[in-house]
């Protein structure tokens, strides 16, 4: 069973498709947020690899030893500003009072204190704008998509899913906002072949082909 | 001045209804029949708290007909159920009060002097859900007053009461009617009907049966039923010329009664006399233990179908009297109208109040 | 406890307090409604006002969210009234909350208004009192009780309500983010010390508020009067 | 075999009651007094629906005492409230079932006898919902003794029920009083308990002011109080020897009297007399048109304190009657201890079952 | 509709079911006792009952999941007993919806018993029904519909119940995933067309259920009857 960041569950599933040497039912795609996902394993929930969306978490299972092997970082996230209906440069100008932007939450969601860095190092000091924070990522992408906010920093993954225009949001370079790291470990169950095999998997060009594909960027894997 | 009730209803899941009346106003109207016979019924489609098909008119205001339907709370009704349905949070004077919220001809004063008749001053501040049964139905009754309905509608306002409070309560309606309020009083009680109706109309099965005025219908039932069996006169307001250790002597028009009542001389009481009560005799000195002993005319005699018993109608000194005789005795006495009889009456069977 | 737990604290205590007051001015009418009413149409109202229970709360948020943008029906009333939009503010907040605690307000009210005798009812109506007359002088009197439990039952679930005032209040701190979301908040941020004793102090304000209610009303909602009175 | 019951409950908020009684059993125990005097208090307390500190003892079963508290449904007692409190979703039939299943001792064909002598078996079927007040309280009533209780407690059975209802369910407890069942027995109509009670109890603020043969307590009440009107007897099952045109003869060891009823010769009927109804005279014929003039030799005779009435017990043939006439009249006729006079009464003041 | 919805669907009727049966088998006796007792016992518990509402499921969820974990006090329980553990388990799920349901069963529940009248337990009790008997023969039957909407109520709120059973549940395809959960996946997803399709079957079902019983029964409850019967 793979436990895996809500952001990055549809890209998991293309892994899982990808990788058919076996029948794909063996896997089962248990998403949710980071933090959720980690107070069960903490509890005993029956999984055997951690997709995280952050290293944070994976550095504690570590210490209590709920991890088996070497944790690994299997995508990089790539935030992009989402301005719907018009191009992010023009938000970025205008002076609307009324201009207001979803980004996830600061405090523990990757995605916000990335956006909140990028913001504050890179939003021009007199514009006005109002924050509005999702619970998660993908939150912050309903306020946009649904008009409630005018902007958002989302994930770069959503928008490419989402075959949204591309004249509507521009990917922020990677150097413009702390690395978004998001760290897997196989969890210390009674371990399989299976698992095995699919970690080596991701490992593989192939796998990171699609994981770049989605909007991620990848760790060269064979450092 | 009349009320006028043309009220239908026949349909799977309701009461059933069938009346068509014009009955007087400032009188008291008795409806009396058995238990779902739908009195109740009647009084809340007159009310307007069911509505019920048909055309009400009391007086000049049309209540309902086939285009208009007033609904309840703008009839100048005021219903006083069997169950007494005070605010429980409120005094009595609340109570009252809420009735007068509503009453916009309602004079500075009318509180008080409600609460005085019926005589709820020492109750004032009481809360309605701490007073006994008796009282609670006192209230309701002040209530209704308070609203100066039109119409007040009763609906067996004695029932489960106990003796004494539903002897006051009979009394206080009882002035209340000789007061000239319109007022439909339900009840399957036959001894309050005849104490307090004027015109009686008898239910069954939703229909009316029988309509006129009560002394006729009282007159008309067989004897053996409850009906007849009160049948009988009331004479209000006669004085008392003498009262000996609670043997009072009422006189009025050279008619002298004797009967048990505390009520002084120069005081004045109202009293029943059942026809079931009186016999009647040729000789005025009959060696009987029976203390009244009145001259009286003969004004007509009758006999019921299937039954063993005549009514006879006496004149005893300007005042009516009846008499429940058998056919035998009847025929003993050759009682005939003009007749000249002696009519007796125990001093012990005579109601007072 | 941190500037901005306190912060969440009184904005819960705010928005709850705003809520509960909203849900009885709808509630007592409406309940008023559906227990009088033999309609048709107030079966479909009982059902609508059901209906959200059966939705996970962040799900109803996004309908609501939906429904507050621009393109939504309610995005459009309000731009059209020249209001200011309702997601991400609090007057948003209290509309979400009151949709969704309405069940918890009515069903309370409807007993309790269901349980008023009708003799007190029918009495009064034929003394002069109109529908809106009994419903104030008659029947909210009576039912005293019923709105006290009506009103915990419909501020407890505003309390503790997340998932919809997560999804349309934007969690901005000192204007959405409530108590319960900062509760979550610490939970995600694996601070769960913070967590324990934010949870704490709503659990023994409820504690309190509760047990103060039910002893001194609440209870008798349910329990028989020894008396039938009046 | 005795019934004993010791009671006190003295609190703020509950209903006081301070009784301590031995009464008879395989009689009916009459409890009478006024609205919230705490008759339904004391059955309450009787049956154990209520916990009210005391001793109550039924024959040889303590029912609870200091230590014991026995709860209402293992007490050998069922109660009859006055709101029927039939289960609305069974049947008639349904209902006795439910008390049936309760009790260990019925014998097979039990339901079917019950059902019978309340006369409910053209109802089984119907459920009890749809069922008239009067049908409800008879069922109300059989499913009680389908429990067949060593007491059983009637709670005002008859209140708000119309006449015919009332009269019928009478009988039935007439009947059953006669068939030797205890029953404790709560009505504010001094009507009633002249029909019913065997001992009579009388009840104020939650204390018996009284207590005694109803006998005695009807002759000790003041004459114009509604116990003391109601005064008089019962005479059961006296054969019926005529009948013309419904004046039946009824006779009984020489005792003639005539009275309206419709019971076929060769029948018998139970008639009841009462004080007020009864006058004394001196000569056998009176030129009256009272039907019945029965000799009667004077037992006892005893006036009542500040009240203008004697009370005459006759001997007439063997059978007791009552008489109350005023003192003045007493005086006239010279009534004394062993004096011979005749007792009249006019056929239409007796009634009959 | 995927598999996994119809799978997800089928999981929430199951547990909606369970959860709706255990709730009665607890519910019914329970608010029996405490309709009845005037004991300080029956507020305290009325209390504890209703203290779920104040807490955002997610941290009740959370709570749970700590008192079922190994070092928890059910999971202590669990494991000296024998049995499996609770969470991430189908029978945890039901424990969880149950804990968090109750509410909504124990207060029609205790409104329709509050409603049986009392002259009919007095006299039914006299008649030999003890507490047991009066509850079973007299109480429930009476009460019919009162129970009938405490079971929809109930079921609805399990069908709606997320952060609960999203905590203590592990999202276990086929085992705890159920629809709500499943719907807030494909919202998290940005699969709306799946979020929509689901939700519309919920809201469906709910609608023809809600509306079935409310006319049948449900409206009686709330709604005087015109005759007081027997
Ligand atoms: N909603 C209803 N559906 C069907 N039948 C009804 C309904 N309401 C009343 N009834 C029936 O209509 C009849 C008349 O009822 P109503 O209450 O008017 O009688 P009533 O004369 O007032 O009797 P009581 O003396 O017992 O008060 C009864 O047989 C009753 O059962
Ligand atoms: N729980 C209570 N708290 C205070 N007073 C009470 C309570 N229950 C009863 N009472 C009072 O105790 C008295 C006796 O009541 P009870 O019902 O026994 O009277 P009752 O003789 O049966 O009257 P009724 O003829 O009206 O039925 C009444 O005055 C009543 O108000
Ligand atoms: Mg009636
Ligand atoms: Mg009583």
């Amino acid at each position: 069973r793979l436990a895996v960041a809500s952001n990055f569950k549809t890209t998991m599933e293309a892994l899982v498709e990808a990788y058919e040497r076996e029948p794909q039912d063996e896997f089962q795609i248990i998403s949710g947020a980071s933090g959720v996902l980690f107070s069960q394993i903490l509890r005993g929930a029956p999984f055997d690899i951690f997709f995280s969306a952050d290293t944070d978490k994976i550095e504690r299972l570590d210490k209590q030893n709920r991890t088996y092997g070497e944790s690994w970082t299997y995508a990089i996230g790539r935030m992009a500003l989402y301005t719907p209906g018009r191009s992010p440069s023009s938000f970025l100008e205008s002076n609307d009072p009324t201009d207001s932007i979803a980004l996830a939450n600061p405090r523990h969601a990757p995605y916000g204190a990335a956006g909140a860095f990028w913001l504050s190092t890179h939003l021009r000091s007199g514009k006005p704008v109002r924050y509005v924070f999702g619970g998660n990522v993908a939150q912050a992408f309903h306020y946009v998509q649904s008009g409630n906010t005018s902007a958002g920093l989302v994930a770069l993954a959503q928008l490419i899913n989402e075959e949204i225009r591309p004249d509507e949001y521009v990917a922020l370079p990677v150097d413009e906002y702390p690395l978004i790291e998001q760290r897997a470990a196989v969890l210390n169950q009674p371990n399989c072949a299976l698992t095995t095999k699919f970690v080596r998997f991701l490992h593989s060009d192939e796998a990171a082909q699609i994981i770049q594909r989605s909007g991620y960027e990848t760790v060269d894997m064979k450092r | 001045m009349t009320i006028q009730i043309t009220l239908q209803q026949q349909a799977p899941h309701l009461a059933p209804l069938s009346i068509s009346e014009v009955l007087p106003s400032g009188v008291c109207i008795g409806v009396y029949g058995p238990s779902g016979s739908g009195k109740t019924t009647l009084l809340r489609g007159i009310s307007g708290l069911s509505r019920i098909s048909g055309t009400v008119q009391v007086k000049d205001a049309i209540w309902q007909d086939e285009n208009h339907f007033l609904p309840a709370h703008e009839r100048r009704a005021a219903m006083v159920l069997q169950s007494p349905g005070l605010l429980p949070h409120r005094t009595v004077t609340g109570n009252i009060e809420f009735a007068l919220g509503f009453n916009k001809r309602a004079k500075p004063g009318l509180l008080d002097s409600i609460l005085a008749d019926f005589g709820l001053l020492p109750l004032r501040d009481q809360r309605a859900d701490t007073l006994s049964g008796g009282e609670q139905q006192r209230v309701a009754m002040a209530r209704a007053l308070a609203a100066q309905p039109d119409v007040l509608l009763l609906d067996e306002p004695l029932t489960g009461l106990d003796d004494e409070a539903r002897q006051t309560l009979l009394q206080v309606l009882m002035r209340l009617k000789r007061s000239g309020t319109t007022c439909i009083f339900v009840s399957h009680s036959a001894y309050e009907q005849a104490l307090l109706a004027d015109h009686l109309l008898i239910m069954d099965s939703g229909a009316i049966t029988k309509s006129g005025s009560a002394e006729q219908v009282f007159a008309e039932s067989p004897p053996t039923a409850a009906l007849g069996r009160e049948l009988g006169v009331v004479i209000d307001d006669i004085p008392v010329v003498e009262n000996v250790d609670g043997l009072a002597v009422v006189e009025k028009d050279g008619l002298r009664i004797q009967l048990a009542a505390g009520a002084p001389p120069g005081s004045s009481v109202s009293i029943r006399v059942r026809a079931d009560d009186v016999s009647l005799t040729e000789k005025s000195e009959t060696h009987s233990s029976i203390m009244n002993t009145i001259p009286a005319v003969i004004r007509a005699q009758s006999s019921y179908p299937d039954s063993p018993f005549t009514l006879v109608e006496l004149d005893a000194s300007g005042t009516r009297l009846f008499a429940r005789i058998t056919n035998a005795a009847s025929s003993k006495l050759k009682v005939r109208a003009g007749g000249q009889v002696y009519a007796q009456m125990k001093a012990a069977a005579i109601t007072s109040f | 406890m941190s500037v901005e737990d306190l912060q969440a604290l009184w904005l819960t205590l705010k928005l709850a307090t705003s809520t509960t007051f909203i849900l009885l001015v709808i509630g007592l009418p409406l309940s008023w409604w559906l227990v009088r009413s033999q309609s048709v149409a107030a079966t479909v109202v009982n059902v609508l006002i059901a209906l959200p229970l059966v939705l996970p709360p962040t799900v109803i948020g996004f309908y609501l969210l939906i429904a507050m943008g621009p393109t939504g029906p309610l995005g459009a009333l309000t731009s059209s009234t020249g209001l200011a939009p309702l997601a991400f503010s609090f007057p948003g907040l209290v509309f979400g909350s009151v949709i969704y605690s309405l069940p918890f307000v009515i069903q309370p009210l409807q007993a309790g208004f269901a349980s008023v005798p009708q003799s007190v009812l029918d009495a009064s109506n034929t003394l002069g009192a109109g529908s809106k007359s009994l419903l104030l002088r008659v029947a909210i009197p009576l039912s005293q009780r019923a709105v006290v439990v009506a009103s915990v039952l419909g501020f407890a679930h505003t309390v503790g309500e997340f998932g919809v005032v997560l999804m349309i209040g934007g969690n901005i701190p000192g204007e959405t983010r409530v108590a319960s979301v900062q509760i979550y908040d610490h939970v995600e941020a694996l601070d769960y010390a913070s967590a324990h004793q934010l949870s704490l102090v709503l659990v023994i304000f409820s504690l309190v508020v509760l047990t103060a209610v039910y002893r001194v009303w609440g209870r008798s909602v349910f329990t028989q009067p020894r008396h039938s009175s009046a």
